[in-house]
């Protein structure tokens, strides 16, 4: 992932793609087996030590989650939640730290005078931005959005993706999209990583993903988006594996239209098939 | 939106809201004391009195006349702190009020030096068993809490006799106070009375008498404490606004101590307002093992006696105690928790 | 009638797959406590006189031997055989107090949940009144009132449970009447009585098993303390744990443990047996419930 | 220009289902304390005067956004909440008041599917039992069968595993004894409409009937919906927040907003030209699946407001990009704005010490006043109108006055038009615009 971009990550529910947010931050519950690198401008992030990684969450890389209405303290004041951040990560006087909140807020268009209630006070747009504005206040390089509109109303949606468009710009970071949603990732999204059951299938810009995709899992995911346009209606057979026991050599090759013996035999590895354009398929270059 | 003196808004409405509470908890001991088929007073001497004796009691007392003037009668009683005058043996003739007020403070010595074990065990043994989920010591907490919840309080304190008093000989077996003159009547409570008194060594004897019984009272509580802290602890510490803090790289005490604890300690809380009943159930059990001269053994001593206003006014008393700490347990929760408030 | 075939008899089904689990282990030592008990309750009796329960049947305070394995009392009577017999007693004032508490507690429950409102509100204040006070003082009361035995014992007690069973019942029905199901059933064009037998009732009837061991245990505990406290059984029953711990208070000061140990141990193990039950199935059902709602 | 607002009488004969101006209030939940403390009775104005008709044999797609009010006009429909006020016509009959066995009739004929397929269906019956149930139910109504208990499970039996088949519910022996809880998502809900079929009714509500179902899935179970009006002649009232679905399935499609209807018409034309500003914000933020289609959108402003005290005249209009000056600003609405105004420090300036605090700012109907005491009140009558420079052009014309009462400072707003329901081409229009 490049530095100020917008990369869309994609897949139906249940594929991975929440776990792989939580896993760039290291929150995932005790006992989860990690294994593979990620790597933070260079760092491995998986050997930090504890102290180290706690520093890196919310200062370096911020996570705002799905559903806003349950992710703040119900006990503590806005004002709180962000004081206790960044003093979590500043050594600053509370009265510096108080400012900062305030201007947090207002950024979010939320009036200072609100900032001593209580969450159960705001509308779920409003907690939504609240959430932001923590996410946002100790200006993190990365800001990884898990589905961060589903909950919400259609407008207010779209009203949420602007601002994190606007502020990707002002603070110049880069913004990981967690979705569902193919149409938001067409809209906003720079590069697109296409996921299915735990896998990573298909990863390119934008426009390749959309208009030329290589993977029959991604086309099968176009063709189903219902939109203004549809004419006819297209779906993938069968149903997402069990990842208890998920299917030998391509996962995808039981619903598969194209699937040969070799997609039940080897696991297809992830091949550039134009500069910038990796897919995970054996007969990716029959569909370039 | 809350303001400053919604607190108080919300205190005082609650307090009006126990009223139907109340009246209904006075109904039924009324109901049991007079409807219930039988005769109440019959029963009582259990053919120890000849019964002409038991005809002129009921009579003295008002249990010949219809039930709805005996209502109005009982209620205006209560509302004007008139219990009328016991009939039993032991205080014949005396204020019941009085007499009962002067037991009283025993049973709450009892009950708030068992609620202090309790809580002190029970929320330590919670936490750290709600923390270490279904390892060795999760798993040997959760037997504990279970089973000691289930310990007859009487046979504990028993037990406990045997070994600390019996065999060690380390704390006194029976009683609230003995070898030195009792401490001046202030409280009531003899561990404070001694300290206001200023008098360090009536306070260790008066210790030192309530060391078993809270203990017995205590421990057996502390299971009920350790179960609901545990579960409740669990509930929290996989809340989503927990992931939520920990993502933004909040401090893992701080977590544990702001987050989970804090949002377990509500409904711990109101489950705090039903274990009254158990503590007050218990301290009458305990009262009888160690002769502790509360209320509890005022109850017994008047059943055994035929006492009926002394009973009426012992239950109606325990009524009264339970609505009032009902009203508590809400405020603190309003007091924790800003939803509750508004 | 299928539902109640789904309701009492499936959820059980993982008992036996759960039984390495801490949860399902508890259940089976509680369900194998219960029958235990169960059995000594009906063959103990036939198998122990009567008359070693019985005042100087023997020289008294000895303390166990081969002859008296509890040794005897400072009446003179043989502890174990007072023992067993009390688990008779037990258990009877159990099933009365426990079985008349659901009777009464669960359908005024399930009803008060049911059709809600002012009759609802109403009930769940006094339900809820005679639920914070102790128990066991109304029960004293109660019994003081109408006087001993095994039947007055067990319906003082009854008193004091009806309302959990109420406060379960109604709690559980209300969740139930506001799912999707219940209100699909309505569409369908469904009376109310089918609503509530065959939509409701089900998903209430899966939590008596636990209310029940829960409150089957402090059935016990209650009764031995009103038997303890002078208030509970006639003095001639031939066996009855809590009077004999009562009576065992008083040698307490020369040491002599076996009279207390043996009937406090018989109540413990009865009544965390039971609890082991009711929490084992609680944390097994629980799940099940929630997976349903999902 | 303005045609008259729907009238009952007159309709089109084939319609099945009329709804005239139906309107359902909840009281709001609170718990009993606060019930004590609050003044007035609070009423979610849930459905706010919705009138529509479905005509038989076709898909009225009812949209909006979630909390529009929309599943609560179709639980109506199958009268399983009670309308305030308002009637409802069932094939020419008034069942707004419909009970008993009556009521009982009628849901043969309506039924109802609703979002959760999971949910719907009882935990404790197997699936052939559940879709069963029905008949069993209404068991009455099939008077031959009657006779013998037996003999009727058996028939029961027969009429399940044809709509089961019917419904791709296949193999049908096999799931017949299945639990819920072992099927999957799609044959959930394919269970859920054989249950509903199984009555033979004229009507079926889908309420976001494929909401939850994954996309691969979604499509087969609305292409079966389709298929059955084919095969059944079903009319539908399809009620969902997706428009892009709507558009797919709906013959009309209704746009509703906070309770109210603001626009209704044939999906086609709705979609091609949107008139209602509300339409089109929401046809706007749609999002389009190609990347080469980005184009900038115009945002409605804030959220959607509170249902327990709607905004006067048009709901939409504090949001409104095109609002006009007799929309219906009231006082709150000055309120709002200045709240926003004071939150901006860089515009704010000393505004607040003057005007302020936005606390001792009180709104009553069309009047919006000071009550705090400012220091000078003819200071503040002055800034206030400085302040109002800035507001949005409509706002501005709609105050009627902004004056000085003894010390408290009051703007007052032009009483709104009245709005109706406009015939604009093939439509029905809510909105002042085209009045």
């Amino acid at each position: 992932m490049r530095k100020g971009e917008t990369l869309g990550v994609v897949g139906e529910t249940g594929c991975g793609k929440s776990t792989l947010g939580k896993a760039i931050l290291g929150i995932l519950p005790v006992g989860t087996q990690v294994e593979g690198k990620i790597l933070f401008r260079g760092r491995d992030l998986t050997m930090l030590t504890n102290q180290m990684y706690r520093r890196l969450r919310g200062e370096e890389i911020a996570l705002i989650f799905q559903d806003p209405m349950t992710r703040l303290n119900p006990l503590m004041t806005v004002q709180d939640h962000f004081i206790e951040e960044i003093q979590a990560h500043e050594p600053v006087s509370s009265t510096e730290a108080r400012t900062r909140a305030r201007e947090a807020l207002i950024s979010m268009g939320i009036h200072e005078a609100r900032i001593r209630n209580y969450p159960h006070e705001f509308s779920g747009g409003m907690r939504q931005r609240i959430m932001i504005a923590l996410a946002l206040v100790l200006k993190p390089s990365l800001l990884i959005a898990d589905e961060p509109t589903t909950s919400l109303d259609v407008i207010v949606e779209a009203q949420i993706l602007e601002i994190l468009q606007d502020l990707k710009q002002a603070y110049s970071m880069s913004l990981l999209l967690i979705t569902h949603n193919l149409g938001i990732v067409a809209e906003v999204c720079d590069r697109v990583a296409v996921l299915y059951a735990g896998k990573l299938v298909e990863l390119g810009s934008v426009r390749d993903i959309f208009h030329k995709p290589l993977h029959p899992y991604t086309q099968g995911l176009l063709s189903s988006i219902i939109h203004l346009e549809t004419k006819e209606l297209h779906s993938i057979e069968g149903s997402p594996p069990d990842l208890i026991a998920p299917p030998s050599g391509c996962r995808f090759h039981p619903r598969c239209s194209f699937a040969q013996s070799i997609c039940m035999e080897k696991v297809p590895p992830l091949v550039e098939f134009e500069p910038g354009h990796f897919a995970a398929c054996h007969f990716g270059d029959k569909f370039l | 939106m809350p303001k400053s003196g919604s607190l108080a808004a919300y205190a005082l409405t609650r307090l009006f809201l126990s009223l139907p509470m109340l009246l209904i908890l006075l109904t039924i001991v009324f109901a049991v004391l007079r409807v219930i088929p039988g005769d109440p007073i019959a029963a009582l001497f259990a053919g120890r009195a000849p019964p002409d004796v038991v005809a002129q009691t009921r009579h003295q007392l008002g249990l010949d006349l219809p039930y709805w003037q005996q209502y109005i009668f009982y209620l205006g009683q209560i509302f004007t702190g008139n219990f009328g005058t016991s009939i039993g043996e032991n205080y014949h003739g005396k204020s019941v009020l009085a007499i009962i007020l002067d037991k009283l403070p025993a049973t709450v010595e009892l009950a708030i030096g068992a609620m202090i074990v309790a809580s002190i065990i029970g929320i330590a043994a919670g936490v750290v068993s709600g923390t270490n989920r279904d390892k060795p010591s999760d798993v040997a907490l959760r037997l504990y809490g279970t089973i000691i919840f289930v310990i007859p309080v009487f046979w504990l304190g028993q037990i406990l006799q045997l070994i600390f008093a019996v065999d060690l000989g380390w704390f006194p077996a029976q009683l609230r106070f003995s070898g030195l003159p009792f401490p001046n009547q202030v409280t009531g409570l003899y561990t404070v009375d001694s300290l206001l008194q200023g008098r360090l060594d009536m306070f260790l004897v008066a210790l030192q008498h309530l060391v078993l019984p809270s203990l017995t009272l205590g421990l057996v509580l502390s299971g009920f404490f350790t179960k609901t802290v545990r579960a409740n602890l669990l509930r929290t510490v996989n809340a989503d606004y927990v992931e939520a803090a920990r993502a933004r790289g909040i401090p893992e005490g701080r977590i544990i101590s702001r987050y989970a604890f804090k949002n377990a300690l509500i409904p711990v809380v109101t489950v705090l307002g039903l274990q009254f009943a158990i503590l007050f159930a218990g301290a009458v059990l305990t009262e009888r093992t160690f002769s502790w001269d509360g209320m509890g053994m005022l109850l017994l001593k008047s059943i055994d006696s035929a006492d009926y206003p002394m009973i009426q006014g012992v239950i109606v008393v325990y009524a009264l105690i339970i609505v009032g700490l009902s009203v508590i347990i809400d405020v603190i929760n309003g007091l924790i928790d800003p939803r509750v408030r508004y | 009638m299928e539902w109640l075939h789904s309701r009492l008899v499936r959820p059980f089904r993982p008992l036996i797959r759960e039984r390495h689990t801490l949860p399902g282990i508890l259940s089976w030592i509680g369900l194998g406590t219960l029958i235990a008990f169960i059995l000594v309750g009906i063959f103990g009796p036939v198998l122990v006189s009567i008359d070693q329960t019985k005042a100087l049947a023997y020289p008294i305070l000895l303390p166990p031997s081969l002859q008296h394995v509890m040794g005897t009392d400072g009446i003179g009577r043989d502890v174990f055989a007072r023992v067993i017999w009390g688990t008779r007693t037990s258990l009877m004032i159990m099933a009365i107090g426990a079985l008349l508490a659901l009777v009464v507690g669960f359908p005024i429950g399930l009803l008060s949940g049911f059709v809600g409102g002012k009759v609802d509100r109403v009930l769940v204040l006094v339900m809820d009144s005679v639920y914070a006070f102790p128990g066991l003082l109304l029960a004293a009361l109660i019994a003081a009132v109408i006087g001993k035995g095994i039947f007055n014992i067990g319906i003082a007690i009854t008193v004091i449970y009806i309302p959990l069973y109420f406060r379960v019942t109604r709690n559980q029905t209300l969740s139930t009447r506001e799912e999707l199901y219940v209100e699909a059933g309505r569409a369908l064009g469904a009376r109310s009585w089918t609503i509530m037998l065959s939509y409701i009732a089900y998903n209430v009837v899966i939590v008596i098993p636990v209310i029940f061991s829960l409150s089957a245990a402090d059935t016990i505990l209650t009764a031995a303390g009103l038997s303890y406290l002078g208030l509970g059984l006639e003095i001639d029953i031939p066996g009855d744990w809590g009077r004999d711990l009562s009576d065992a208070q008083r040698f307490l000061g020369s040491g002599i443990w076996w009279t207390s140990l043996f009937p406090g141990l018989m109540i413990i193990l009865l009544t965390v047996g039971l609890s082991f039950l009711g929490e084992g199935l609680n944390d097994i059902i629980n799940p099940l419930l929630k997976k349903e709602r999902a | 220009m303005s045609a008259p607002v729907v009238a009952v009488q007159g309709e089109p004969a084939n319609e099945l289902l009329r709804l005239d101006n139906l309107k359902v209030h909840f009281p709001v939940k609170l718990p009993f304390i606060q019930r004590l403390l609050q003044r007035e009775e609070a009423v979610v104005h849930a459905v706010d005067g919705v009138s529509f008709g479905i005509r038989a044999g076709e898909i009225l797609g009812l949209v909006g956004e979630s909390g529009c009010g929309k599943s609560t006009v179709g639980r109506s429909c199958v009268r399983l909440i009670k309308p305030t006020s308002g009637r409802i016509f069932f094939a020419g009959q008034n069942i707004t008041k419909l009970g008993g066995e009556n009521l009982r009739a009628l849901r043969r004929r309506i039924q109802i599917i609703f979002q959760d397929p999971h949910a719907s269906l009882t935990p404790a019956m197997t699936i052939g039992r559940g879709i069963g149930h029905p008949l069993w139910i209404h068991r009455s109504a099939f008077g031959p069968q009657k006779s013998g208990s037996e003999a009727f499970g058996q028939w029961v039996r027969q009429r399940v595993l044809n709509t089961m088949r019917e419904v791709g519910l296949t193999p049908e022996e096999q799931l017949y004894d299945k639990f819920p809880g072992d099927l999957s998502g799609g044959q959930k809900q394919r269970a859920v409409i054989a249950r509903a079929l199984i009555l033979e009714p004229n009507l079926l509500v889908v309420d976001e009937g494929v909401s939850m179902l994954d996309m691969s899935i979604r499509a087969k179970v609305l292409e079966l919906m389709l298929d059955l009006k084919r095969r059944h002649g079903l009319t539908y009232l399809f009620i969902t927040h997706d428009l892009a679905t709507a558009k797919f399935i709906c013959d009309r499609i209704a746009i509703m907003y906070m309770g109210r209807i603001v626009e209704i018409g044939p999906a086609r034309e709705i979609y091609a030209d949107p008139k209602h500003p509300y339409t089109k914000a929401l046809l706007q933020v749609i999002p389009i699946p190609d990347p080469d289609k980005r184009k900038e959108k115009v945002l409605p402003r804030g959220e959607v407001p509170d249902a327990v005290h709607p905004p006067a005249g048009c709901r939409f209009h504090p949001r409104c990009p095109a609002v006009l000056a007799t929309c219906g600003w009231e006082g709150r609405d000055f309120v709002d704005f200045l709240d926003e105004h004071l939150s901006d420090p860089k515009r704010a300036g000393d505004d607040e010490s003057i005007v302020g605090p936005i606390e001792g700012w009180h709104a009553d109907g069309l009047v919006a006043s000071l009550e705090a005491k400012p220091m000078s009140v003819e200071k503040a009558v002055e800034r206030v109108e400085t302040i109002l420079a800035e507001a949005p052009v409509a706002m501005t014309q709609a105050i009627e006055s902004v004056s000085a009462q003894k010390r408290t400072v009051m703007v007052r707003f032009h009483p709104p038009n009245q709005l109706r329901q406009t015939q604009v081409q093939d439509r029905l229009v809510e909105c002042l615009l085209y009045q």
